[in-house]
């Protein structure tokens, strides 16, 4: 892997791609995919991101300029040679669908002659990194769900462990609910592994998601931004990328920025073995803010409920108004549709442990208008 | 080999050759005579089969099969068979065509029906279409590229095996085959199959021009 | 018409052996066929112009009618079982030329790129991905071009290697139907155990297909 | 049993190649009477101790005589007047003693006929009874008196050969309204003239049909039709004194009667060739 | 259409189908799909959707329970006729590929025998009211684009004008831009027409975009809850349903409520015509709102820029950052994203005639807080 990250950057040079039938796919690129990270070519049907991927690996040849890979230009080598070392993740999978999903796993492995035994147990090994079933291994793709299949993909283009990483968009084909799941995992993945990925995606969400950069490109092949998400979302070059980024791009920033450094303030709150009475005594307004045993958030108590209860009766038992606990690593986002949602339109912050620590309320606009500089 | 081929151009352009009872073009008017009502009760026999089966989807599995029957029924054995029990006439002739061409067109027909997609007959039923309206609006119009090409296929099979009506004395290009055979005249033997291979070859190009000219819509 | 069952309970053997005859000429045919098709298929697969060509004249050779064809090979090949087979292998490249090429095309333009795309080469696409891949199109081919050849081996009993086709010139000749039934059943059993043989051949080659259940 | 269909006789199958020279292939032409001449030429020659095989059903004369000048077989039973024609469309020679001369001088390198058998099948131009009777008909001059009125039935071949048209034209004068291309003596041409398709079907001498339908067979004072006797048509190189003596034997016993006894039971009870043979040749002392 | 509003309400009583194959698509539903309102079926794959809404028009039978449309058992009526007075737009357009685009709307007045020149006059003007060119009529279903083929797939359903619309994801195969086009053509033909529509999506935002009422199905046929947008995401039922809803459900609340009787306060501006002096003596903190001459706004100001300027230059020439003209009609939600993307913090309200009226800052959390109750 060090040596990956030595010869992975990617590098288009004035880039232009024709087809015979007239049509230019993509036209004049330079840029530059850093090394480590992902970068995500958003843009809507037909406007060149898998043309521009698929001249990394040479299933297609451009008809002007150069791409290079780690400093080498990509035509230096045997086309096969190159594409052994390049990890390519299809649209809606590809996998073989005549091998088993152990030996769809193992096929660059065998490929590159690792012997039969040790392809196969990369490949068993694979299976787990991808969270399959081990079990999985020796059924055909067309036995497993659209998202194991999407795993397979992925597990199949990780098998020499490449140091770069082409992924077309990999998770198109699922529904929203595994897609999360699907990111997540990539997210976790790539933490550990630190390839050089390019993925492709129409989904702006999932590019600000997953992406360390996001190149936007526009029909005819003309890439019109390529920068960070935030950067991206707080400057778009113009007026297609805003509008790409669609109306709440300002909302979308906020799920870029953590809630560190954000101020907090002390909040009154009660133990859930309280009494009414000691409830009472803590309601500064409305809303008052139950603590579980272990110093977690319980819920909102309306104190107006309180009313005509019996002093030494148990707060316990109370309807409560749910609440979440927010830690620093948790983004403004959800910060504010906590503050949003809650009956007393405060996000309660936690510490590490999950230990109430106080509440945030318009703060975190003000963090939002801090990061914006 | 030159010589034959000279032979050949010799006999095919021969003026004499062509015209008379036993010319030419009488025999390929027999031919086209025999093949044409072959097909067309084949078709009738056939189409509503294949429509049948294709709009209700029951006898899916007879309409499988039968195209492997029909494929295997050997048509020497037909004619052969037809002319002993009935004699002498045109019968087994027609018997052993039409027998050759059902299964195609019913298994195109079939396939074409069931090419059809779910959707598109849901939609029929959906905007209130009653079973022989689908059938009638929807299915068979929809179908009907397929269908064509079955009874494409079919008369270009029975075309060429139509050559069988020489073999129970009776005319069409056939004739040119078996006579030379007998009469030992490798020239004539290669005429008659030039003949029919011509005559199967235009009108399968014939129908597949129709075929274009009347679906064009649906080439994109 | 009737059928003389004393002259088939005493005829088994001879129907046994005419079967056998049928077969040693159909077999070797369609494996003849096979053999030519599958490269020719690859070339017409993989150079569109080629294509039109090659499907255009497998076409017009099936529209020659079966005897002409033999009649014009005999003075080529002689009175040999090989005329015979000869003229058949020519009528089954018409359908295992189009199912072989049909096969190669119903392949998934990202199943063959996948392979392409992990490294492999051309060849090895091909031998281990598509030509896989389009077996059942193709075995498709092979069970029409069998059944087909079964049939049609009769019309070489004008050349001596008819087969079971030899029963319908004897029972013609002596005005006598119970030869001719019996080898028209008798056509129509080898062609339908053919038929079931390649399916179940088709059935173990195929485990992705049998097990996907859940398609 | 070994019937009319199959490839090989059981007797012939082991060692016959290995027999060399000595092993003699026998092929027929396909139809039955041609049949039981091969097999009783099988079972005279294995006799007299000979290694033999029989193919029969091979095809027309057209497809059984290159295959013997190929050496695919070595012998064939054969018709005098027919295979001079097929050797040259233009001889004239009817009578036995002229035929079998010519075709010693006619036969192709390597090939050879033996002494004709007593039997002969000839062809004879035949009509109904009733068409007989109305037309007036006995012998083939009677013809002519109804030229262009008569429809004319038999094999392909008989429209542009001297035993067909042509010579029932140049000899006899006579002239058809039509002719019809059918078979040689078999079920179309008969079928054609019980049904009253063709009024003169030519038929083989032999044929059962003849008597059993009560046909009327034209007499040829002229003598355009050959003699047909049955001659033993065989590669040089396989005419072993052995073998002309076996056939010799088998000539002189089989007569036209016996033939045609042969033939009705073949086509009319539907016995197999190889055992209306084996038991004929049985009965005759004849194999061994 | 007047007819058609009395006679709609579609009411289904113990409603169960069970496949012959064991599949139990629908399970015991119980339900009333409100006249002239449009009811969304959500819920993942699988779970009965379209089973549900093909019982309406018979398509599918019951194996247990009644429906009735207008109080009459949908079982009285010949199917046929049914299905003639149902609009049915089926998932992915399922046009009929051999007829030109304007037979495929006239399908349903022709069965109904209008005559054939009443026909294509009506399917000419549905073709206007989806918004497709006219030229379109002549052509063939394939020679559209995707989402064209949804509106023809929409005018087809309308042609014989029935009170009762069954909508099976129509929007399903469409990229999100032209999806939110088409939702908005929807919501617009609606407010209209006023049809008793049945919508089917496993798009919640779709659902809560154009329902009146959604009612959530659970894989093996159970409805969850059934309520209008707000109120499921205000009280979801259960945890299924929350999870279905998403983690941003608060923020998603405010996209249903309006600005309207939200307080603004007074800002100060100055015009774009000014000059800095004016600026600087309007200023009262870092940023300064713009207002062009039509009295709408024209940007924020940076007051740190005018330092050094000298007092008599213009205003015009300097850099802005935008700022958008909120109407009491714009949602929270857009309130809130612009809150969180102007500098200033705040949203600038404007009135009908896009005049600016005043500015929102932290009320916004508040009127979401008074919405709750
Ligand atoms: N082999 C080809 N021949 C001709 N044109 C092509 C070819 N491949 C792609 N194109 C065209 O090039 C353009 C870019 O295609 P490309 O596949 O790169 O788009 P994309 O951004 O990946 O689109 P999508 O989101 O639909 O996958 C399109 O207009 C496409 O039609
Ligand atoms: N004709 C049928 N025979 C058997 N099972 C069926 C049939 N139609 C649907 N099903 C099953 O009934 C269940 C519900 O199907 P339905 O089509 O209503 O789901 P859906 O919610 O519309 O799903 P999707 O979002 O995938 O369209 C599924 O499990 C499906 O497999
Ligand atoms: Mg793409
Ligand atoms: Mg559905």
């Amino acid at each position: 892997m060090q040596n990956g990250k030595v010869v992975s950057m990617i590098r288009f040079d004035s880039v232009s791609k024709r087809f015979p039938n007239g049509t230019t796919a993509v036209d004049d690129l330079s840029v530059e995919f850093s090394e480590g990270g992902i970068t995500v070519l958003v843009g809507s049907s037909g406007c060149g991101k898998t043309t521009t991927l698929r001249m990394i690996n040479r299933l297609v040849d451009p008809t002007a300029g150069t791409i290079t890979l780690g400093g080498r230009d990509v035509r230096d080598l045997p086309a096969a040679r190159l594409r052994r070392g390049i990890g390519y993740v299809i649209q809606q999978a590809g996998l073989f669908p005549h091998r088993t999903v152990l030996d769809n796993i193992a096929t660059v492995p065998t490929l590159l002659g690792w012997g039969r035994r040790k392809a196969r147990a990369r490949a068993a090994e694979l299976l787990e990194v991808v969270g399959l079933p081990a079990d999985a291994g020796k059924r055909y793709p067309n036995q497993l769900s659209g998202g194991q299949q999407q795993r397979v993909g992925v597990a199949r283009a990780l098998a020499a462990d490449p140091p770069v990483l082409l992924m077309d968009e990999p998770f198109g084909a699922v529904d929203p609910v595994v897609r999360a799941l699907l990111q997540d995992e990539l997210i976790r993945l790539q933490a550990e592994l630190r390839k050089t990925i390019v993925f492709v995606t129409h989904d702006i969400d999932e590019a600000v998601r997953l992406g360390d950069q996001i190149a936007i490109f526009r029909t005819g092949g003309h890439m019109v931004q390529c920068a960070p998400p935030a950067e991206l979302l707080a400057r778009p070059a113009d007026d297609f990328v805003a509008g790409f980024l669609g109306s709440e791009r300002g909302l979308k920033l906020l799920s870029l920025v953590t809630l560190a450094g954000v101020p907090y303030e002390p909040v009154g709150s009660v133990r859930s073995t309280a009494t009414v009475k000691e409830a009472r005594d803590a309601a500064a307004g409305r809303w008052l803010l139950v603590v579980s045993p272990d110093g977690g958030p319980a819920g909102w108590l309306d104190t107006g409920a309180l009313e005509g209860l019996p002093g030494t009766s148990a707060v316990a038992g109370l309807a409560l108004a749910p609440a979440r606990g927010l830690r620093d690593s948790d983004s403004l986002l959800s910060a504010l549709n906590e503050t949003v949602s809650s009956p007393a339109g405060v996000a309660v912050r936690v510490d590490a442990a999950g230990v109430v620590t106080g509440v945030t309320g318009q703060d975190v606009l003000h963090a939002r208008q801090r990061s914006l500089t | 080999m030159i010589d034959l081929l000279s032979q050949l151009a010799a006999w095919l352009t021969s003026s004499g050759q062509w015209a008379g009872p036993e010319g030419i073009a009488q025999r390929l008017l027999e031919h086209v005579q025999y093949s044409f009502l072959s097909t067309i009760v084949a078709a009738l026999i056939a189409l509503p089969i294949g429509l049948f089966i294709g709009h209700t989807g029951r006898g899916a599995f007879f309409a499988i099969n039968i195209s492997g029957f029909g494929r295997a029924l050997p048509t020497v054995g037909v004619v052969t068979l037809v002319f002993l029990a009935s004699g002498l006439s045109m019968t087994p002739v027609y018997v052993s065509l039409i027998a050759l061409a059902i299964p195609v067109i019913v298994t195109n027909t079939y396939a074409g029906m069931i090419a059809i997609e779910a959707d598109t007959k849901d939609a029929a039923r959906g905007m209130g279409m009653t079973g022989l309206q689908s059938l009638w609006r929807v299915e068979i119009p929809l179908a009907a590229p397929l269908i064509m090409t079955g009874l494409r296929l079919a008369a270009v099979q029975v075309i060429s095996t139509a050559t069988i009506a020489a073999y129970v004395s009776f005319g069409g290009l056939g004739r040119y085959i078996f006579d030379g055979l007998a009469q030992r005249d490798l020239t004539q033997v290669l005429g008659g199959a030039v003949l029919v291979a011509g005559l199967a070859v235009t009108v399968d190009l014939i129908l597949a021009g129709v075929n274009r000219v009347l679906f064009r819509h649906r080439l994109t | 018409m009737t059928i003389e069952w004393q002259w088939l309970s005493t005829h088994t053997d001879d129907l046994w052996a005419l079967s056998l005859d049928h077969l040693s000429t159909a077999i070797p045919a369609v494996l003849l066929g096979l053999l030519i098709a599958l490269p020719l298929a690859v070339v017409a697969h993989r150079i569109r112009p080629l294509r039109g060509v090659l499907l255009g004249l497998s076409n017009i050779m099936f529209t020659v009618p079966s005897l002409a064809l033999f009649v014009i090979l005999l003075p080529i090949t002689g009175l040999t079982r090989t005329t015979a087979i000869t003229g058949l292998t020519i009528y089954t490249l018409v359908v295992l030329l189009r199912n072989t090429v049909e096969g190669l095309d119903s392949v998934p333009a990202k199943v063959r790129e996948a392979s392409l795309a992990m490294g492999r080469g051309r060849v090895g696409t091909l031998l281990k991905v598509e030509l896989p891949l389009a077996l059942p199109v193709i075995m498709a081919g092979v069970r029409v071009a069998s059944v087909m050849t079964i049939s049609l081996v009769s019309v070489a009993s004008y050349i001596g290697y008819g087969g079971i086709g030899q029963l319908f010139t004897d029972g013609f000749q002596r005005n006598f139907p119970t030869p001719v039934i019996a080898g028209v059943v008798l056509t129509l059993l080898l062609a339908l155990a053919a038929d079931a043989l390649l399916v179940l051949v088709q059935w173990l080659c195929t485990p992705w297909i049998r097990k996907g259940a859940r398609a | 049993s070994g019937g009319a269909t199959t490839l090989d006789t059981p007797a012939s199958a082991p060692g016959s190649a290995a027999a060399g020279d000595s092993a003699i292939v026998i092929g027929t032409a396909n139809f039955s009477e041609n049949q039981i001449l091969g097999y009783l030429y099988a079972d005279v020659l294995k006799g007299a101790g000979l290694t033999v095989t029989v193919k029969p059903n091979l095809g027309s004369r057209e497809i059984v005589v290159p295959a013997l000048q190929n050496g695919d077989i070595d012998l064939l039973p054969e018709y005098q007047g027919s295979l001079l024609l097929y050797l040259d469309p233009k001889a004239t020679e009817s009578d036995s003693d002229a035929l079998q001369k010519a075709l010693t001088a006619k036969l192709p390198q390597g090939l050879a006929v033996l002494p004709p058998s007593a039997a002969e099948d000839a062809d004879v131009f035949t009509v109904t009874k009733e068409s007989a009777a109305k037309y007036g008909l006995s012998t083939l001059a009677d013809l002519a008196k109804h030229n262009g009125k008569l429809v004319f039935g038999g094999p392909a071949e008989d429209k542009t050969r001297q035993i067909g048209l042509v010579g029932l034209k140049e000899v006899y004068g006579a002239e058809f309204k039509a002719f019809k291309s059918l078979d040689a003596s078999g079920p179309l041409v008969k079928g054609a003239l019980k049904s009253g398709d063709v009024d003169v079907a030519n038929l083989f001498s032999t044929d059962a049909d003849i008597v059993k339908n009560g046909w009327v067979m034209l007499t040829d004072p002229k003598h355009l039709i050959p003699a047909q006797r049955i001659v033993p048509l065989i590669r040089t190189g396989k005419a072993t004194e052995t073998v002309k003596t076996a056939l010799a034997k088998l000539n002189t016993a089989l007569t036209t009667e016996e033939l045609s006894k042969l033939d009705a039971l073949v086509d009319v009870e539907h016995q197999d060739p190889d055992t209306v043979a084996a038991e004929w040749s049985k009965a005759h002392g004849l194999s061994g």
